[in-house]
């Protein structure tokens, strides 16, 4: 996204519904997802016209529909390449891929992993409710292991993804995680993946009430949430729980959870560092560990070079070097001769 | 002894040695220069696999054809009148196709104990009667390199690697052709290395010298120009030739070309030609897959750039799915297919007009696209710049068939005039304050709905793969709806029809047989069908680049024919197709051996039929 | 008033209603009532999108089509004679299909003002003449059902969506049905939750007292039992059989089943059953994409099971590379396709046939794979069984066509005894110290080659995609290799000829019209066909199962009559192969609007063209 | 691969070399790799015919041909899928996959990461040459920014992914490097991955003399190697260097390069951990990274449930449960009758 003028400075919230009724179970976390992207658009300072949703396939990638900017809704599992090439084809565009636990990381995680390599200036908002929504209900990569659904009765045999610590070993440049229920902070969120230049990998926690019915209760109850989710802060140290007496420490390379109190105090904390990978891949791997609480927000942004800039700086030098293209020369050749 | 020249017509030669041997590129410098020349001709390598296989094997060989001529030609050649045989190898693969009586020059340096075991040959071939009803010229050329470089500061092998310069000058004696082309190529080829200039020009002219010195040739060989039409010519290849059709399609346009793509023999060179286009503003993406290579161009199409991918046959079936979303999305797109011996893996470095069907065929649903194939390796720079016109004018994708004989052989060509060429309208859709926008909005005359590009203010919409609402565009689940969206997208795509010329019919408009080809088995069948007429058979031939949709005046040509035969380097796709549209028994000539057909075996064929 | 009990042949009632309202449920229930009592029947379950709508939208309308008869029926019925309509989007959506003056039951309190809106009526139809031409029943279901559950300790809303029973109930008065069948279901499916067995069969009670009470109805019906052979029954749907056939092919075989493949719509129930069999030892593994599917398949076969995947178009279009490595590695393997419609994503819950010519020529190359159709819910079974035989007995992946319409819908199934279906010989290769193995040597009648599995002592080989030498199945790029090898891949599917019975044609063996049909339209064709022939007409009727090959005697019976049409629910692909092998000038009746022909689509055209 | 018996322990090298001819380039590091696997599978205690090779497409993946097991030559980027496959159809077999890096990690990176997920005891064999080798040299994803190739004139523009980080980020339980020209640790790396039970995921770096000559040079080169290459033992002090003077510490969360003498000593050091994810994570983002040795050896080995092993399982409990399956009873259906 490079700098938009912007036309029209008035754009509120409903500039960015569009007509189409919207289809998703009632309840559905979906919802929320939708209603604060609608909410927070209008403060990225973009135009319209020039916003791009791509999706793949799911319930979550209906999406495109009812935002009332550009938007294709293609097919399973594509989205980031699509959106690879919407970008490259016009990289002042802000291009947003919307997609699900299942089409980003199941049959769609070749594209996602390159995407996060190659640093196009990408946002992904991945809506994980570790299920097939769409399908009515199979076990997903990101579904926990011994899920009983209907393609495992006898429950899932296989070892989730962590999908942050995937995007981290990708070499993502920005990553980080929200929940549909916190709605002020996922706006935050969008906010931040806008901002990030170069691909932004935002998982989303969403429920499926249908089919995976309170997958993050833990974590959006009142009840339980202090204690189950840690908020990260870029150079705070890592405090959560009720009171804020809870706390993440490194034992040699070991994090481990400690109450404050006598034997610790804050300052024996680990701050958080947006900027340094290993605390990032420290934090992923808390997630589905049940004695951790599990990180929202970002784990991790740095600048890293970004693959359209760089191809329009090479289009720029090759012109430079050997002049802008001469189609008449290109095919006149080397080597030609003339019959009279 | 003076030498006699004698006038010839045409020549085959056939290049063959190890991999290691640069027979490659021997053929090539042989062409360009029999090209400036201005002999008309074609040219066949012939990789054997994709693996490099251990020197001196027969698997090892690769080989390099080249048929030249006086006259005009369309064939690489039947059968070779000359074989040069770098070692045993090349020649136990490459002997019994030579002509009777032809000629061979080899290396006899390579006819090491060694070698001869490697190639399977119990004994020496050049000593135990093998070779003795051919003119053979056994020449020690590794020896008389080394001589020719005696002082140089470089390695043994460096020079030894400069026989093929040996051989190449002295065919250049043989059939009387100029030194500098090649003398100049070698000086900018290793321009940061003089020292292999220096060897290389020597051993070519050693071979040159050795022709005109040594006085064992009882002839020398002149193959005059031959009566090209008047203008400007270059040899071209065909991934040459469709990168480059590409291109001028982009820039008739106006819009930049996108190419998104993965590698694979024998269409990489159109990624890797592409590649070195930046100062055009070409955007290539070599991508994970074939799968994100042609979804990355349909997302380039979206946003207003020409998205183009190619792939061969394996790469294909798995862009399958999203040709089918570049259908209902109904977005610019060109596929092209270098077509190589399948199934799976199958045969990667040789041709083979298999993958037809599969363009056709090969997605889920009524999915209509477009096909056109090249006829000549020239041809392929035409075929590319008409698939980008229909896949722009119907917003459709296009299918552009080619193969690996087209994409790797050569020809002269006879070099357009890049302003001559029809420029093409993009007619982007523009914001109508007075009219509400809909996407599947149709043109009356070609049926093609709008192209609205994200940036475009006052247009944005949403599409994607579910059935849409006719004109709106919404998702739309109605079963009328369904049908009539079925019947425009296959409507749309037969509309082409109406820029397909009239179709040419090479001898006349009736007689005993017809020979129908498509692609890159055209010169085949033109040479047989003049070697047939020049015999009195009342037979004609029709070639159809277009093949979805076909021409219309088809079916009058075809029943005018008592006989129709239809030559495939399949098991008879175009056959098929013929029959059930036209309900005419054609019979199809099928060989799928991995190369293109002789005229001789079409030649027979017919014969065999009308007597 | 008593009231009267009039003898009915046949009925076709259509339940509509939300998503949310249980209507395939009711239909399925009401299935297994009618299926009990003897009647033959047919099924057509219909949800429109893939996705859940808003509650009361028109986009959310779930239907099921129930036609059960005391006669030998094909299809699921025409028109209906009774529409259900659980709130006016249901109304809306369906009352246009329902036959002049049938009869409506509506939920009375689901017509309120927003859902009015929802539906986008203006008035209340109920009230503004819309359906004075019909014998309309409005009855307040969610009051009575609330009436009934009155005291329970249950929600509003709980007691609320038992208003489809209520449903229920009334239409088995109606039609003269037991409750107990849905009773003892409802006891069974909420075990663990007593209180809505209650509650729902209070909702099934209260509807059939209504009708035994209220005096509004003017006549009950009766369907006798249908004249089916001796035999026990059940009711099956289509995916369910296949997925029981695929077991029987392995446990005939004794190998285990392998499958590997990833949910899709309408395919997915072919995992959740085959999942729901690992106390017969059936390994399902959901891959990550299609691909997986398809080639972990591959790979258990490589091993020695029997590999089996399964999913619909865009799927399957996802495989096609696979499949050409399962054709040249000649190793058994069965694909399903549940196809629905197309292109791309297109219709994912409506059926269609356009997935043959993917079937058929959907690879790169020459890559021949059988194909096998089955043309009602049950013969999903000896489809899929058929298809399991002819991979293991000549070795080569085998195409299964379903669809969406057979998938789901269902029809009285004559159950075999296991024990009479003949046996699988796996033939796997066992060590023969005397010869060397060669694992592309050939059995002499089928061509088969020998399968050889990992872990058998002494046969340790190698295979891949790259083409194989005849014999030793080493990697060969012999020109006249590859071609003998091609033929040989395309005679071994056609061998499979030999195996398909005689084609039975219903009716005479010539006449005016042969309706030719394959998948399926079976129904719809048989049904029409013989409305025809009451008619009197000369119209007999032609089934294919098998489409590659096709069965041997196919050509002589067409000629045999004057027109041939062949009704698909695509733009003629069968057509085309008909035209193409046989040159008969075949007729399509092309349909593609994601639903079944009905009977009267087909008489009409038939008669139409020979009047 | 459950314990076989061996029924002739006396398999040697030349047990393991088939009939067909080696068609690498002369000088390919292929040839060391071959070598040493024909070389050492002797001892790894197997019956010839339980073993089977899978690769995909590329020069390496010709390799199943050379070994006189029973071996699939496949598809391109596929081998994981199909290796999946043929361990789950029978368990008893060992099963090797071999690969390239474009194979296993561009078009089949979805395959590779899923497999390692799900942890199958199946061995990888990832032969990195950086660089397509087999359809004449473009660029891979493991090939460094920058990289001009035939497909990159002007550099490639991705980042490379660093194939250890990214099978971390996937949950591999068993993670090593090699190089081509070290032939014993090579030989160890093959016999640690086959005793490993779960799926092995063993990097070799191989030359490809042809169109990436000495990609991997300063590593093997006499002059240099000792301070490019880190050895991996488990428990040992990260020690390198011609003398054994550097070695590596952890300052705060971030990995450091150090001389030992006044200021450090070897105690100062990290210590390895095969167990320790956040130290395999640490070191696998050395590479590509010029101020730091390139480790090799074994990143991180752990036990971790294993797919076919719940499969068996689970088949077992559900005859267990509900008695072997009875397909008449099936057919029967539940809601039968009978038509006399
Ligand atoms: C090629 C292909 N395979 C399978 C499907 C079926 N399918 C559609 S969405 C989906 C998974 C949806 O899961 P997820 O991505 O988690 O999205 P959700 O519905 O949960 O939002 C599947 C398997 C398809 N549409 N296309
Ligand atoms: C579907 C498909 N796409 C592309 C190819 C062409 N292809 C074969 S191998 C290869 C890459 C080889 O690179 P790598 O995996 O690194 O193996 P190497 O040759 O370097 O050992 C490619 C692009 C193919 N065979 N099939
Ligand atoms: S199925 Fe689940 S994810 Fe899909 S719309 Fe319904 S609640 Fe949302
Ligand atoms: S191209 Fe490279 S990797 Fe392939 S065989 Fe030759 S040296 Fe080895
Ligand atoms: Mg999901
Ligand atoms: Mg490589």
């Amino acid at each position: 996204m490079s700098e938009a003028k912007v036309k029209n400075p008035k754009l509120d919230r409903r500039d960015f519904v569009s007509d189409q009724a919207v289809r998703w179970c009632p309840g559905c976390g979906d919802y929320a997802i939708l209603a604060q992207t609608q909410k927070v658009f209008p403060d990225l300072g973009l135009d319209k016209e020039k916003i791009v949703f791509i999706s793949g396939i799911g319930c979550s990638s209906r999406f495109p529909y009812y935002m009332n900017t550009y938007g294709f809704h293609t097919i399973h599992g594509r989205a980031p390449a699509i959106a690879s090439g919407v970008k490259l084809a016009n990289p002042d565009l802000s291009v947003w891929v919307i997609t699900g636990d299942g089409d980003a990381l199941s049959i769609g995680g070749n594209h996602t992993i390159h995407l996060l390599r190659r640093n196009l200036d990408v946002n992904v908002m991945l809506f994980n409710n570790r299920i097939y929504g769409l399908t009515k209900g199979q076990y997903s990569p990101t579904s926990e292991l011994g899920k009983i659904t209907k393609s495992t009765p006898l429950g899932s045999l296989d070892r989730p993804f962590n999908p942050l610590a995937l995007a981290l070993g990708s070499h993502a440049s920005f990553v980080a995680r929200a929940i549909d229920r916190e709605t002020a902070h996922l706006q935050s969120m969008i906010q931040r993946a806008h901002s990030h230049k170069g691909s932004s990998y935002v998982e989303i926690y969403q429920n499926c009430n249908i089919f995976n019915d309170k997958a993050f209760a833990p974590m959006t109850d009142r009840e339980t949430k202090s204690d189950t989710v840690l908020w990260l802060e870029d150079k705070k140290p890592l405090l959560f729980g009720a009171e804020m007496n809870k706390g993440i420490i490194v034992d040699g390379n070991t994090p481990k959870v400690v109450e404050l109190g006598d034997k610790w105090s804050a300052d024996d904390l680990l701050v958080h560092d947006e900027t340094d990978w290993t605390i990032a891949m420290m934090l992923s791997h808390f997630t589905y560990q049940d004695d951790f609480p599990n990180p929202i927000g970002v784990f991790y942004c740095v600048d890293e070079p970004i693959y359209e800039v760089m191809l329009d700086e090479q289009i720029k030098f090759a012109i430079k070097n050997k002049g802008k293209g001469d189609i008449q020369a290109l095919l006149d050749g080397a080597d030609n001769w003339v019959v009279e | 002894m003076s030498i006699e020249t004698k006038n010839l017509d045409k020549v085959v030669i056939r290049f063959a040695g190890d991999s290691g041997d640069g027979m490659q590129l021997t053929g090539t410098r042989f062409t360009e220069t029999t090209a400036i020349v201005g002999n008309d001709l074609s040219t066949l390598p012939d990789y054997p696999a994709e693996i490099r296989a251990p020197a001196g094997s027969l698997a090892g060989v690769s080989a390099f054809q080249l048929h030249f001529s006086s006259k005009d030609i369309h064939t690489p050649g039947d059968t070779p009148d000359v074989l040069v045989a770098m070692n045993p190898a090349a020649l136990k693969v490459h002997l019994s196709e030579l002509i009777a009586g032809g000629i061979i020059i080899v290396n006899e340096n390579a006819f090491s104990p060694k070698n001869l075991k490697l190639a399977g040959y119990e004994s020496n071939p050049l000593e135990d009667g093998t070779v003795d009803s051919y003119e053979i010229y056994s020449i020690q050329m590794s020896t008389l390199v080394s001589k020719a470089c005696e002082g140089m500061d470089i390695s043994p092998k460096t020079v030894d690697r400069t026989k093929n310069m040996f051989a190449l000058g002295l065919l250049y004696w043989i059939y009387n052709r100029p030194l500098e082309p090649t003398i100049q190529w070698l000086g900018k080829k290793f321009a940061k290395r003089p020292e292999l200039v220096d060897s290389n020009v020597k051993a070519l002219n050693a071979g040159y010298n050795y022709g005109e010195t040594v006085e064992i040739f009882s002839a020398r060989y002149n193959v005059d120009k031959a009566p090209l039409a008047a203008g400007k010519y270059r040899n071209i290849n065909g991934n040459y030739a469709t990168s480059v059709g590409l291109l001028a399609g982009s820039i008739k346009a106006d819009i930049p070309l996108f190419y998104g793509g993965y590698p694979i023999t024998p269409a990489s060179d159109i990624l890797h030609t592409l590649a070195s286009f930046r100062h055009f503003g070409v955007k290539t993406f070599q991508a994970e897959d074939e799968i994100a290579g042609i979804t990355s161009a349909i997302g380039s199409s979206f946003s207003g750039n020409l998205g183009v991918t190619a792939s061969s046959g394996p790469g294909i079936a798995l862009k399958a799915e999203a040709i089918g979303l570049a259908v209902i999305a109904e977005l610019p797109l060109v596929i092209v297919n270098v077509q190589r011996g399948g199934p799976s893996t199958g045969l990667p470095t040789k041709t083979e007009q298999a993958d037809l069907f599969q363009a056709l065929y090969g997605r889920n649903g009524e999915a209509p696209v477009p096909v056109i194939a090249a006829q000549t390796p020239g041809d392929c720079f035409y075929a590319a710049f008409e698939a980008c016109q229909a896949a722009i004018k119907y917003r459709t994708p296009v299918f552009l068939l080619t193969d690996g004989y087209l994409a790797n052989g050569s020809e002269p060509w006879s070099i357009p005039n890049f302003d001559d060429l029809p420029s093409i309208d993009p007619n982007f859709a523009e914001q109508n304050d007075d009219l509400p926008f809909f996407p599947y909005s149709r043109d009356k005359k070609t049926l093609a709905r709008p192209w609205a590009i994200p940036g475009t203010v006052g247009l944005e919409h949403r599409i994607g793969g579910l059935e849409k609402e006719d004109v709106t565009g919404n998702v739309s689940y109605d079963p009328e709806n369904h049908h009539k969206m079925t019947e425009l997208r296959e409507q749309k795509v037969q509309n082409i029809v109406n820029d397909i010329p009239k179709t040419q019919v090479l001898g006349k408009n009736s007689g005993d047989m017809l020979i129908l080809s498509w692609g890159g088995t055209y010169g085949s069948c033109r040479s047989a069908t003049e070697r047939l007429q020049n015999d009195g058979k009342k037979v004609s031939h029709v070639h159809l680049r277009w093949i979805n949709p076909l021409p219309k005046d088809l079916g009058e040509i075809l029943i005018r024919f008592k006989n129709i035969i239809i030559p495939e380097l399949n098991m008879g796709q175009l056959s098929k197709l013929i029959r059930a549209d036209y309900l005419v028994d054609a019979v199809g000539l099928n060989h799928v051996k991995g190369r293109p057909f002789k005229a001789s075996d079409i030649v027979d064929k017919v014969k065999e039929i009308i007597g």
